[in-house]
C-alpha cells in the first residue's frame, strides 16, 4: 500500500516534471524579455582585457531549453552573417569554431551574451545597439546549441539547406572548457 | 481604437472584380450559382412533396410503380449529366481564356515571399543595376497585363488579389508565375492565402494601379535613392536608422543601410500601409511599430526597440520624409 | 424474435481449410496488399525525386555497389522452391516435412536478414546526404523491415510445430510461405529500381 | 453435414444460451475490460471515444469562432490559434470522423451479417488500443503546449523541421502513423469479416448498404493510409534524422509532400463520407415502410465513389504549378463525383417519395443530411473548376463548402444512426422530443454557422487566420456564425442530456422498436455476447420482414469455445468453421508496446530498438497457443470440400 502510493507519487512528479519539460521547450515567447537578460547585461566585461571568463554565476538562461529560441537564434545567425566569421555550421573559418569544446571567454550563457553585445578583440564586432537584448539571448541559445550544451529534445534539426551543413540535433554532445589561453592562440587551432 | 481604424481599401473581394481575370471567373460564378440556385430548389421540393403528400402509397413492389421511378431517377441523372458536362465545358474555355496574358507588352515584376510580407522587384534589363525593390505595396499600369515570377524564401505562401485575379502558390524549391491586369484605377487588397506561420493573417499587400504616365512617374521616382533628410530631426533620424540596430535588418538606397532581411525602406514615406498592409502608415502607428512591433503582430522578425523618446521622434520625421 | 427455424447443421464442415477459405489467408494478403502499396509509393516516390536532378544518382555521389545486393536477392530466388515446396506439404498435413521446410525457411531468412544489413553499406552513401540517398535507404529499411517480420514469424511458426503442434498450425505455415514469396517477389522490382535505378534511370 | 429437418420450431433454449455466454462473454472487472476481444465492446469503445474527440474539437471550434466574433479580437493570440484550428483539424478527420464510423461498422457489421463475431478479434482489439494510445498522445501534447501548429494537412517546409522547430510537428507525425495503423488493422478484419463471416445466403446482393459502403471504405483506406502513414514517416524522419525528403536543397521536394497528402487527403473525405449514405440506406426501409428503392444503382454509386475518389487529390492543388492537361483530368474527376452521389439522393427520395414517411428523429436527421449535404454538393461542383477555385481557395467559402459535406454526410447520418441503433446498444430508446430538439437546433446552428461563410470567401476572407482586421467588413458575418457555433453547442448539450437521461429513464425497446428490416434486429435489444443463437440464414434483402416472424437458422457450431461459421465470398454458402482465440490481454500489451516505441522514438531514437523488443515479446505472447484443443490432432482427416447447402 504505501509502496503503491509512493510510486504514485513518483509517477505523477515524473509526469508533471516532463509536463513542464514540454510546456518550456514549445513555449513561443514575442514580447517579454525573460527576467534573467536584465541581470546578465550587467556583466560587462573590459573590451581591453578579455581574459578568463567568470564562471560565479552559473545563470542557466531560461532561452536554453526553449526549442523556438534555439531556431529563432539560428535564423539570426545567418541572417546577421555570423556564419560568415564562424562558419554556416558553426565550424568556424576567419573567426574560432562554435563546435568544440574550446571556449575563449567562456560557455556560460553570460560569457557568449557579453561576448556578442560587447565584442571582442581580433575581429569581433558589438552588436550593441544592433539586437535587440531577446535576439542576443536566442543567438546566445543557439551558440550553445552549435556545441549540444541543450538537452535533446530542444536542439535544432536540419534546416532547409545543403546536407554539409550538419543538423546539431544529431552532432555529439561537447564539454564545454574555459580556455586560459591567450587569445592570439585561437587562430591557429 | 485610432490604431486600428483601416482605410476604405481595407476590403477585397471577388465579386467585384476590376481586372480581367476576375471579372471572367465573377461572369462564370453567375452562371454557377444561377444553375446551382435552380437545381437545388428542385431537388428540395421534390423531396418536400415526397414527404409531405398524403395519399396513401402504391405498393412500391408493383411494376408500374417501380418503372416510373426508375424513369425518374434515370431522367435525373441524365439531367445532371447534362449539367455536369455544359459546366465542364464552360468551365475549360474560360480557364484555356485566363491562363495566358493578352499579347500585349507586359510588365515583369518579381514577387519574393517571406514569413510575413511581400517583397517585390521590378528587373530592369536597361540598367540591371537600376532595380526598384519595394514590399507589400505593387504600383501595376492600368490596362497592362503584368506578369509575375513568383518564389518563396521560407515557407509557402500564396499570392491573392481578389479583385484583380485567383491565388497562386509561392513555392520553395518551384518558381512559379501568374498575371494579373487591372481594368480601372484603384487600389485593391490582397493577402497571402496559404498558411504561412504565426502572422498568416498579417500578410497582406495592396496593389496599385494607376493610368501608366502616373505609373512610369512612380516607376522614376522609385528608382531613385532615397531623398536626403530634409531638416535636422530627420538628419538626426538618420543618425539612428544607420548606428541603430534599423540598417541591420532593412536598406535604405542611397545610404549606408543595405539590410536584406526586412523591407526595402528607400521610399517608405510615400507608402500608404506599414507591417504588410495591417495598419494605415501614420506616424502615431508607426511609432507604435517601432516601439512594439510585438503588439501589432505577435511573432514576426521585427524586435522591439526601445528608443529615447527624441531618437523616436527623429526617426518617424525621417521615414516620413523619405517620399 | 425468439422462434427459430431450423434448416441446416453445420458440425460436419471442416476446421482446417488451405488458401482463400481460410481466415488466416486474408490477413496475410491483407498485409501483403498494404505493405506491397506503400513500397509501391515508395517507388513512385525515387521516380518523383529522380525529376529534380539532372545527373542521377546526385552529383558526388558514388553508385551502389551491385555484389552484396546481387548475392542476397540470388538467394532470396532461390529460396522460392523451398517455400512453395513447404506450403505444398503444409497442404498436404505432413508434419515432418513441414518441420524441415520451416527450419531451413528460418535459416534462409537469418542468412538473407543478415545480408540485408550488410546491404546498407553496398549503398555507397549516408541517408543524410541528400534526398537520392533518403529514399533508397527508406525502401532498403521497409523492406528490411518486412524481412525482420518474416523472421521472427517463421522461427515462432518452428517453434509452435515443436511444441504447441495442432492441425490449426499447417494453413499458418502455408500462409508463412506465401508471405515469404511476396517479400521475395515484391523485392525483384525494388532491387531493380535500387541498385539499377542510378545506372539506367 | 446433415439437413435438419425435424424441428420446424425450436422453443428457447435457455441452457444453450448460458453456455454460449460463458464462452463468449467478456470477462468482469477491469482486466476484463481491457481484455475483452467482443466487437460490440470494440465498436462501442470505439465510438464512445471518438465522441469525446468530437466534443474537444467541437470546444476547440467554439473558441475559434469565439476569437474570430470580431475583428482583431485579443482572446487567443496567433500561436494558441494555429495549435487550436489544427487539433480541430487533426482530432476531426483522424480522431473522429474516421474511428467512429470504423466503431459504428465494427459494432454492426458482424449483426447485420449475422456474424458471431468480426474476423480477427484480437488485431481488432489491438486497433482500438492504438487508436486510443494515438488519441492521448496528441492530446497530452496539446496540454502541455506541445499541440501541433502546422495545420491538419501539415504543409513542409512549414512543418518541416527548420520552420517548425520543436516536438510539435513530431507529436503529430506520429500520431498520423499511430491511428493509421489502427485504420489499416480495422480495413484488414473488416474486409475479411465481410468476405468470410457472412450468414449463410447472405449472397454479395444481399447485403445490406452500410456493409456494402463499409466494405468499399476499408479497401480506400487500405490503399489511401499507406500513403498518408509512410508520408508521415518521411516528415518525422526529415524531422529527427535529417533526411531530405522534402528539402528543396538537396533534392526534396515541397510538392512531394502535398502529392502524397491529398493522395490519401481526398480519398479520406469518402472514407468518412461513405459510411453516411450507408446509414441513410439502411435506416430508411424503417421509416418510409418499403425496401430502399434502386438497391444495385445504389450499390453500384458507392463502388463508383470509392473508385473516383483516388482521381481527385490534385483538386486540392489548383494553385500550385501543375500542367493545365493534369488539371482538366482532376476538373472533370471532381465534377463527376456528383454523378454517384446524385444517384444515391434521387434513389432516396424515390423511395420516400413511394413509402409513407414516419417523421421520428432518425428520419428528422436524414432528411437534414440530405439538404445539407445537397448544398454542400453544389459549392464542390464549383470548386471542381480551376478558375473559380482559384479564387475561393484556401478561403472561408471552401470551409463552409467542406462543412456543408461533412455536416450533411456524416454528422447527420450518425446522430440518425445514432437514434435508430441506439436501442439496439442499450436496449433502451431516446427521447423523441430532445431528439427533435436536438435536430432543430443542429439544423440551424450548422445553417447559422456556415451558410454566412460562403459569403465571408468571396469577400476575400482567407483561411486559417487567427484575426483580421475591421477595415475588411468580415466583422457582422463572423458575429452570426459565431453564433450559430453556439447553438451547435447548445444542440449537443440537450444530445448529451438525451443520452444520459435514456440509460437510466428511456423507455425499454424491444427486439425490434422501428419494426426494420435488416439482421441485427433478429437479435434481443442489447445482443447477447455472442449475438445470435444459432446462425441465421437469409434469403433475400430484407430478412426479417421476410422471415415472418420465424427466423431460419442453423444449428451445429461448437458450443465449448468461440466458434465462428465461414462461408464463401461470392454466395455465402457454409465452408468450414473457424475457432476463434477468446479474450486476452495481450492486444492491449502489444498496442502499449507500438506506443512506446512511437513515443520514444520522438526523442530518442532507442525508441527503436526498445520498442521492437518489447513489440516483439508481446507479439510473441500474442500468437502463442496457451493449451491444444485436441491433443491428437496431427492425425486429421484432410479438409473436406464445401458442402453443399439447401438454398
Amino acid at each position: 500500500m504505501r509502496f503503491g502510493r509512493i510510486s504514485s507519487l513518483l509517477l505523477v512528479t515524473a509526469l508533471l516534471s516532463i509536463a513542464a519539460a514540454g510546456c518550456e521547450r514549445e513555449e513561443r515567447r514575442f514580447r517579454e524579455v525573460p527576467p534573467a537578460a536584465d541581470q546578465s547585461t550587467n556583466v560587462v566585461q573590459s573590451d581591453l582585457q578579455p581574459g578568463p571568463s567568470i564562471v560565479a554565476t552559473a545563470t542557466q538562461h531560461p532561452y536554453d531549453d526553449n526549442a523556438y529560441a534555439i531556431a529563432s537564434g539560428k535564423r539570426l545567425y545567418v541572417q546577421m552573417n555570423c556564419a560568415g566569421c564562424h562558419g554556416l555550421a558553426g565550424g568556424g573559418s576567419i573567426g574560432p569554431p562554435l563546435l568544440d569544446d574550446k571556449w575563449i571567454y567562456g560557455s556560460d550563457p553570460s560569457n557568449i551574451f557579453s561576448t556578442i553585445v560587447e565584442g571582442r578583440p581580433n575581429g569581433m564586432p558589438s552588436w550593441k545597439g544592433k539586437l535587440s537584448n531577446d535576439q542576443v539571448w536566442q543567438l546566445v541559445a543557439y551558440v550553445r546549441d552549435l556545441s549540444g550544451l541543450h538537452r535533446k529534445d530542444v536542439r535544432n534539426s536540419r534546416g532547409d539547406n545543403m546536407a554539409a551543413v550538419q543538423d546539431e540535433q544529431n552532432r555529439n554532445r561537447q564539454t564545454p572548457r574555459s580556455s586560459f589561453e591567450p587569445p592570439g592562440s585561437v587562430t591557429t587551432p | 481604437m485610432m490604431l486600428l481604424q483601416a482605410p476604405h481599401y481595407a476590403q477585397q473581394s471577388m465579386i467585384d472584380p476590376a481586372g480581367t481575370k476576375a471579372g471572367a471567373i465573377n461572369d462564370f460564378w453567375h452562371f454557377l450559382i444561377v444553375t446551382a440556385s435552380i437545381v437545388t430548389a428542385i431537388v428540395f421540393i421534390t423531396l418536400f412533396i415526397a414527404l409531405a403528400k398524403r395519399r396513401r402509397p402504391a405498393d412500391p413492389e408493383a411494376p408500374g410503380e417501380q418503372r416510373s421511378l426508375t424513369r425518374w431517377v434515370t431522367g435525373s441523372v441524365a439531367v445532371t449529366l447534362v449539367i455536369i458536362v455544359v459546366f465542364l465545358f464552360m468551365d475549360f474555355r474560360l480557364g484555356r481564356a485566363i491562363a495566358t496574358p493578352p499579347q500585349r507588352t507586359p510588365l515583369r515584376v518579381n514577387v519574393i515571399g517571406h514569413q510575413w510580407w511581400w517583397e517585390f522587384q521590378y528587373p530592369d534589363s536597361a540598367t540591371p543595376g537600376n532595380w526598384i525593390s519595394t514590399a507589400n505595396e505593387l504600383h501595376i499600369p492600368v490596362g497592362r497585363p503584368v506578369i509575375l515570377r513568383m518564389s518563396a524564401r521560407d515557407v509557402i505562401h500564396s499570392f491573392w488579389v481578389p479583385n484583380l485575379s485567383g491565388k497562386k502558390d509561392l513555392i520553395p524549391g518551384h518558381d512559379t508565375e501568374t498575371w494579373i491586369e487591372a481594368d480601372s484605377a484603384g487600389i485593391y487588397r490582397g493577402q497571402c492565402a496559404e498558411f504561412c506561420g504565426l502572422q498568416h493573417a498579417k500578410m497582406a499587400l495592396l496593389v496599385i494601379a494607376e493610368p501608366e504616365r502616373q505609373f512610369e512617374q512612380w516607376a522614376l521616382g522609385a528608382r531613385g535613392a532615397a531623398l536626403a533628410p530634409a531638416d535636422s530631426t530627420a538628419k538626426a533620424g538618420e543618425q539612428v536608422f544607420l548606428t541603430g540596430g534599423c540598417s541591420v535588418c532593412h536598406a535604405i538606397g542611397g545610404t549606408m543601410a543595405g539590410g536584406t532581411v526586412g523591407p526595402n525602406l528607400t521610399h517608405f514615406g510615400s507608402r500608404l500601409t506599414i507591417a504588410a498592409a495591417s495598419l494605415p502608415n501614420t506616424k502615431g502607428n508607426l511609432g507604435g511599430w517601432i516601439v512594439d512591433p510585438q503588439r501589432i503582430k505577435p511573432g514576426s522578425f521585427m524586435p522591439p526597440n526601445a528608443l529615447e523618446p527624441d531618437q523616436l521622434e527623429a526617426l518617424l520625421a525621417y521615414l516620413e520624409g523619405l517620399k | 424474435m425468439n422462434r427459430e427455424r431450423v434448416v441446416a447443421d453445420v458440425s460436419g464442415l471442416p476446421t482446417v481449410v488451405f488458401g482463400p477459405r481460410n481466415l488466416g489467408w486474408w490477413g496475410t494478403t491483407g498485409f501483403a496488399v498494404i505493405e506491397g502499396f506503400s513500397l509501391a509509393l515508395c517507388a513512385v516516390t525515387y521516380v518523383y525525386l529522380r525529376k529534380n536532378y539532372i545527373v542521377w544518382p546526385p552529383e558526388g555521389t558514388k553508385l551502389p555497389s551491385l555484389l552484396l545486393p546481387t548475392i542476397n536477392m540470388g538467394i532470396m530466388l532461390a529460396s522460392l522452391p523451398l517455400a512453395l515446396w513447404t506450403k505444398k506439404r503444409a497442404e498436404r498435413l505432413e508434419l515432418g516435412p513441414v518441420r524441415i521446410g520451416l527450419i531451413l525457411s528460418s535459416l534462409v531468412t537469418v542468412v538473407t536478414f543478415g545480408l540485408r544489413i550488410a546491404e546498407f553499406t553496398a549503398l555507397n552513401t549516408q541517408w543524410n546526404s541528400n534526398a537520392y540517398s533518403s529514399i533508397i535507404w527508406t525502401i532498403l529499411g521497409f523492406h528490411g523491415t518486412l524481412m525482420l517480420i518474416d523472421l521472427y514469424d517463421t522461427i515462432g511458426l518452428t517453434l509452435i510445430t515443436f511444441l504447441r503442434m495442432e492441425s490449426k498450425w499447417f494453413p499458418e505455415a502455408a500462409d508463412n510461405a506465401n508471405y515469404w514469396l511476396f517479400t521475395v517477389l515484391v523485392w525483384v522490382p525494388m532491387y531493380l529500381l535500387v541498385y539499377f535505378g542510378p545506372r539506367w534511370l | 453435414m446433415t439437413t435438419a429437418t425435424a424441428r420446424v420450431e425450436t422453443i428457447a433454449q435457455p441452457e444453450l444460451d448460458v453456455e454460449l455466454d460463458a464462452v463468449w462473454r467478456s470477462r468482469p472487472g477491469f482486466i476484463g475490460w481491457l481484455m475483452s476481444t467482443d466487437h460490440k465492446s470494440i465498436g462501442k469503445r470505439y465510438v464512445a471515444t471518438a465522441f469525446i474527440f468530437f466534443c474537444l474539437a467541437g470546444l476547440e471550434a467554439a473558441t475559434m469562432r469565439a476569437q474570430l466574433s470580431r475583428p482583431e479580437n485579443g482572446l487567443l493570440g496567433p500561436d494558441t490559434y494555429n495549435q487550436v484550428f489544427t487539433m480541430h483539424g487533426t482530432t476531426m478527420m483522424f480522431l473522429f470522423a474516421v474511428p467512429v464510423m470504423i466503431g459504428i461498422g465494427l459494432y454492426l457489421v458482424p449483426l447485420m451479417i449475422g456474424a458471431r463475431n468480426v474476423a480477427f478479434p484480437r488485431a481488432n482489439a489491438m486497433g482500438y488500443w492504438v487508436y486510443l494510445i494515438g488519441g492521448l498522445l496528441i492530446y497530452s501534447g496539446f496540454f502541455v503546449n506541445s499541440g501541433p501548429d502546422a495545420g491538419w494537412f501539415a504543409y513542409v517546409p512549414l512543418a518541416g523541421p527548420q520552420f517548425s522547430p520543436g516536438k510539435r510537428v513530431d507529436i503529430w507525425a506520429q500520431m498520423i502513423t499511430f491511428t493509421e495503423i489502427a485504420a489499416l488493422v480495422a480495413s484488414v478484419v473488416q474486409i475479411t469479416t465481410i468476405f468470410k463471416l457472412r450468414a449463410p445466403g447472405m449472397s454479395l446482393n444481399r447485403v445490406p448498404i452500410l456493409v456494402w459502403t463499409t466494405l468499399v471504405v476499408q479497401f480506400m483506406i487500405m490503399f489511401a493510409m499507406p500513403s498518408v502513414a509512410t508520408a508521415s514517416l518521411f516528415l518525422a524522419m526529415d524531422r529527427l534524422i535529417s533526411t531530405h525528403f522534402f528539402n528543396p536543397a538537396e533534392g526534396g521536394d515541397a510538392l512531394l509532400w502535398q502529392h502524397r497528402f491529398w493522395f490519401f487527403g481526398h480519398p479520406e473525405v469518402y472514407i468518412m463520407f461513405l459510411p453516411g449514405p450507408g446509414i441513410i440506406s439502411s435506416l430508411l426501409p424503417a421509416f418510409t415502410r418499403r425496401p430502399v428503392f434502386g438497391y444495385p444503382a445504389l450499390v453500384l454509386a458507392v463502388i463508383a465513389t470509392g473508385f473516383i475518389a483516388f482521381g481527385l487529390w490534385v483538386h486540392h492543388m489548383f494553385a500550385t504549378p501543375l500542367p493545365q492537361l493534369g488539371q482538366s483530368f482532376f476538373t472533370a474527376a471532381s465534377a463527376l463525383v456528383a454523378i454517384p452521389n446524385g444517384i444515391q439522393i434521387f434513389c432516396w427520395i424515390a423511395t420516400i417519395w413511394s413509402g409513407r414517411p414516419i417523421f421520428r428523429t432518425p428520419l428528422l436527421f436524414t432528411i437534414g443530411s440530405i439538404i445539407i449535404f445537397v448544398i454542400g454538393g453544389m459549392t464542390g461542383v464549383m470548386i471542381a473548376s480551376v478558375p473559380f477555385d482559384s479564387q475561393v481557395h484556401d478561403t472561408y467559402f471552401i470551409v463552409a463548402h467542406f462543412h456543408y459535406v461533412i455536416l450533411g454526410g456524416v454528422v447527420f447520418p450518425l446522430f440518425a444512426g445514432f437514434y435508430y441503433w441506439w436501442p439496439k446498444v442499450t436496449g433502451r430508446l431516446l427521447s423523441e422530443a430532445a431528439g427533435k430538439w436536438n435536430f432543430w437546433l443542429m439544423f440551424i446552428g450548422v445553417n447559422a454557422t456556415f451558410f454566412p461563410m460562403h459569403q465571408l470567401g468571396m469577400e476575400g476572407m482567407p483561411r486559417r487566420v487567427y484575426t483580421y482586421l475591421a477595415g475588411t467588413g468580415w466583422g457582422d458575418l463572423n458575429l452570426v456564425a459565431s453564433i450559430g457555433a453556439l447553438v451547435i453547442f447548445s444542440s449537443v448539450v440537450v444530445f448529451l442530456g438525451n443520452v444520459i437521461w435514456s440509460l437510466r429513464h428511456g423507455q425499454i425497446a424491444g427486439a425490434n422498436p422501428w419494426n426494420a428490416d435488416s439482421l441485427e434486429w433478429a437479435t434481443s435489444s442489447p445482443p447477447p455476447s455472442y449475438n445470435f443463437r444459432d446462425t441465421p440464414v437469409v434469403g433475400g434483402r430484407a430478412p426479417v420482414w421476410e422471415s415472418g416472424g420465424e427466423l431460419p437458422v442453423m444449428t451445429g457450431l461448437a458450443r465449448d469455445r468461440q466458434q465462428v461459421l465461414l462461408t464463401t465470398v461470392l454466395d455465402a454458402e457454409p465452408d468450414s468453421r473457424h475457432d476463434h482465440p477468446g479474450h486476452t490481454i495481450w492486444p492491449f500489451i502489444l498496442a502499449v508496446t507500438i506506443g512506446i516505441f512511437f513515443i520514444v522514438l520522438i526523442f530518442t531514437p532507442w525508441g527503436m530498438p526498445i520498442g521492437t523488443v518489447l513489440g516483439f515479446i508481446a507479439y510473441a505472447r500474442y500468437v502463442w497457443p496457451k493449451k491444444r484443443h485436441d491433443p491428437s490432432i496431427i492425425e486429421l482427416p484432410r479438409s473436406v470440400p464445401p458442402a453443399e447447402v439447401p438454398r
